[in-house]
């Protein structure tokens, strides 16, 4: 059972609503160890994205993802901008000129958009960032559409980015702001992977 | 919260109109947030760009023009420019003979550069990385050391270089050797409130203050009972001292406000961190006391220190005129 | 009390360390607390002397240099300096053209310059009062209006007219004309903490701002509630305007920092004066933006407006090399 | 009876307590409708003062009060040390080169004191100033010493600074920095006036 334009629309649309939600909260975490602006950044970043696609209204997920990518790397900055960006940008490239994607489409685009974020910020796991998260989604999604069905695999790469945002608390920071803090950044979750376990819940949202 | 804005959103954008407004020499592409130079230097001069998020005033906008910047991009407070406005501002200050760019090492600053250099097609670009912070561990696993005080000593002789037609690889390596040979340490009285956020970044009582903080608002490296100024010059200029052999080399030193922090304070300042450094035999051989690389409103200061050669100090006393330096012209 | 100091009575003295130290160009007497130059002027020229209390940083020392003044004389925190000290003040920089004495008015400055005038023999000197901060009504029963930041104009302007040579009742005349058609207005954030008392002088409530503040800690005409940038801009610059006819010269205008308000927030300040007075009729020909004349670590601002002719127009854009104002050399 | 050395040295040394006692009172009351620092200026000076008159032992009334003049002058800076300084060296020259006072000296002492703030700061009756609390004070002396002895006039003149300092509570004040508040200033005592208070409460006990 592919994946629908209309399903990725939603995954947008999802995705912009729970961090307009989450923007005080992922601030607040952001302020705990970082600068305080990662609710600030994605929030402006996905209402230009949702304008721009709202307006431009692309019909291939290429050119959709495409500007999801460009937009928030021109509109986000900071860390975040180029990584949540070239996510999108691989992402986009990889899924092709099309309108929908098989499950193992899918799977293969969510790991060209973590290969994206690998290359621009180098991050390893445990070195708590978005990567924390992001990866043990990315494996969950790959290994869950071998034996299920894609909802399913949305929802346990969803489990797996809480999880890895969750981990992140008990780790000392050593890429983004908050390796400035050495061990005072143990004890807090960080940003980035809050961020992140919220795109991979607005996933299996619009995927459930 | 209060501060003298409209809303929050519109900070930037304003203070660029005031800015474009105060200093008529100066020219702001307001669409990408660019303040560059009203008179462009010859062709074939290397031209410098720098760039970060707001919230450090006067640093980078303030020392654009003759002598330092040719053009300075405005991300949003505290968050790094775009590459778009980045590639935008190189194309347009490029005289043909490549442009340096001066860049603060924080994660997003050097995605962002990184990302608009590997997409600018037909223009030379070197890249210098600033990361004189010494409250941050150094280490090739981490980010490393954040880009602070240093970024103004790189500027201006980086500056004064280009300014005298040298070219692109000798503007380059001059300023990686102001990066080798300069450290940095601040403090913070009080933390920075964002205007996004309305809130202080964090809480410090009233009897503590922040040893080794950034300019971001992001906490330091301990907190501290409150001291007295010749204590926490100690406390800034030691672990300077321990990080880097300064010895014999004249210096040139800044004691630098954080932005709330009024110049009665930063000059008292001053005579203790200048008087520990003569003691530890550096001597001082040029200064600049205020208010340069800011935090928003945050109470604190920072000192930077370079051990400066005849050439460096030769390129600081050439002629500046910038908004926020200016001297000899 | 969140103070980068070592003790409440040490603050001034140690400051002026911390100057001297910064700049080798200028003199200090510490004795008698008086910033003067390295280089006096030639035999036969008028000097220019300011003073007051302390913490309005960079004023008065911060302009002390060629173009500005001769010294500057510094009193405990807002408290004026003592006639001795004055008449030393005097006495050091005669060139034998007589010393004008550039007064900010209030009654303890007026009462120790005019002590010191009194006693002094064998100078000649000449005086102007700057009485420019509209928030005060103005009445020959009263103490007057206060001296505020008209005060960097005339000691440009005078300056840079006795540094051209000009006699002592020609300089001072000019001084007078600039008062007469200048006009400030402040407001403030937050209260000031003089080193001594620790406290806020003033209590302001999170939503609320003073209008109409000097540069003392003291409270201002009225307490209104937190209003954008732009209404704030009009309740500056309206009553500046209705004070006195700008119609017609060009202006030189000066959004000065209280001395804990971020550079982003001024100019973004500036930049709603500018379109106020431009609105007006007022077309703003120079203009200054930053922390000029302080008031310690209060967060807030002043806007000053004069009414220049071409005659002040030349003696501002005239070369000045202080440690606060430079330009042209 | 006249007024001895001793007791004008006591006068000195009280007015010099009393003032340090009253130090963050003064400053309170400065605050309120000044600048903070009549508590800090007039202590700084009374401290610099007395050192300089136990230095120096002047052994004469014109002496003694001249140092006293001219170290306030020096030394409190603002607007209340030329005017106390003021006062000072006027009382010293009409004192005159003695060591003792009668009552009628000592009136025209303090009559030349007055005289002196007046021509250095202009007040007038009602400004809210120091003044009037000093006016009615010399004015009470000079008419009890034609009845009654020194002490008791010294009683009076007390009294009736202390009461002209608690009536510029209802004054508009129309000189010094609190003149800035118009009708703000309302509702506070004046620090200056405070002041004259305690040095004329000073005389009474050193006279008692
Ligand atoms: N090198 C990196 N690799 C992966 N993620 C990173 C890296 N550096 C930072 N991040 C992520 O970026 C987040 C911060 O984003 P944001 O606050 O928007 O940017 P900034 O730190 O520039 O203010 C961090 O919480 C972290 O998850
Ligand atoms: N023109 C004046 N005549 C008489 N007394 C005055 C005058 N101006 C001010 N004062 C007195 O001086 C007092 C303030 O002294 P102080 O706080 O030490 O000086 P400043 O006002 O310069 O800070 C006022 O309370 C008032 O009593
Ligand atoms: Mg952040
Ligand atoms: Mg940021
Ligand atoms: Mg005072
Ligand atoms: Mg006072």
């Amino acid at each position: 059972m592919a994946v629908t334009f209309v399903q990725f629309m939603d995954w947008l649309r999802l995705t912009d609503e729970h961090v307009i939600e989450a923007r005080s909260e992922l601030t607040e975490l952001d302020s705990a160890i970082g600068d305080g602006d990662h609710g600030i950044n994605l929030s402006r970043g996905c209402a230009a994205s949702s304008g721009k696609v709202d307006s431009e209204k692309p019909e291939y997920l290429d050119d959709m993802f495409t500007l999801v990518g460009m937009t928030l790397v021109s509109s986000v900055g900071g860390a975040s901008g180029p990584l949540y960006g070239t996510f999108f940008l691989r992402f986009a490239t990889s899924a092709g000129h099309r309108q929908e994607l098989t499950p193992v489409q899918l799977a293969s685009a969510l790991e060209a958009g973590l290969a994206g974020v690998v290359q621009r910020g180098k991050p390893e796991l445990g070195d708590k960032t978005m990567y924390d998260a992001m990866q043990p989604a990315v494996l969950a999604f790959r290994n869950a559409i071998k034996t299920g069905d894609v909802a399913e695999a949305a929802l346990l790469a969803s489990r797996a980015a809480a999880a890895g945002r969750d981990a992140t608390a008990d780790l000392v920071a050593r890429k983004g702001r908050a390796s400035y803090l050495g061990e005072r950044s143990v004890g807090h979750i960080d940003p980035g992977a809050a961020s992140t376990a919220l795109l991979f819940q607005s996933l299996a949202e619009a995927l459930a | 919260m209060k501060k003298l804005i409209n809303s929050p959103d519109d900070v930037l954008t304003e203070s660029l109109l005031g800015l474009a407004a105060a200093h008529p020499e100066l020219r702001v592409d307001h669409a990408n947030r660019i303040v560059y130079r009203g008179e462009t230097k010859p062709h074939g001069t290397v031209a410098l760009l720098s760039g970060g998020g707001s919230g450090h005033e006067p640093l980078h906008a303030g020392f654009v023009g003759f002598g330092m910047l040719d053009a300075a991009v405005c991300g949003e407070v505290f968050t790094s420019p775009a590459p778009d406005q980045l590639i935008e501002a190189t194309r347009r200050i490029d005289n043909g003979a490549g442009v340096l760019h001066v860049i603060k090492n924080y994660t997003g600053d050097v995605m962002n550069f990184e990302m608009a250099a590997e997409l600018l097609g037909g223009t030379e670009v070197d890249t210098v990385v600033i990361a004189d912070d010494i409250a941050v561990e150094d280490s090739t696993f981490t980010a490393g050391r954040r880009g602070t005080g240093l970024t103004v000593f790189v500027e201006k002789i980086a500056g004064a270089a280009a300014e005298q037609g040298r070219e692109l690889t000798e503007v380059a390596g001059l300023a990686r050797r102001v990066c080798a040979s300069g450290r940095s340490m601040g403090m913070a009285l009080t933390s920075s409130t964002l205007p996004a956020s309305g809130r202080p970044t964090f809480d410090l009582p009233d009897a503590e203050m922040e040893i080794g903080v950034g300019i971001h608002g992001e906490p330091g490296r301990r907190r501290v009972p409150l001291a007295s100024a010749r204590e926490i010059a100690r406390m800034l200029v030691e672990p300077i001292l321990a990080d880097h052999e300064f010895g014999g080399s004249p210096a040139i030193v800044m004691l630098n406000g954080m932005g709330a922090t009024p110049l009665i304070e930063l000059y008292l300042m001053f005579g203790e961190v200048r008087g520990l450094l003569e003691k530890a035999g550096v001597s001082v051989a040029r200064s600049l006391v205020g208010n340069y690389v800011t935090s928003l409103d945050m109470a604190g200061c920072s000192v930077t220190v370079l051990a400066a050669d005849d050439e460096m100090l030769g390129l600081w006393d050439a002629p500046v005129s910038t908004p926020s330096l200016r001297w000899g012209i």
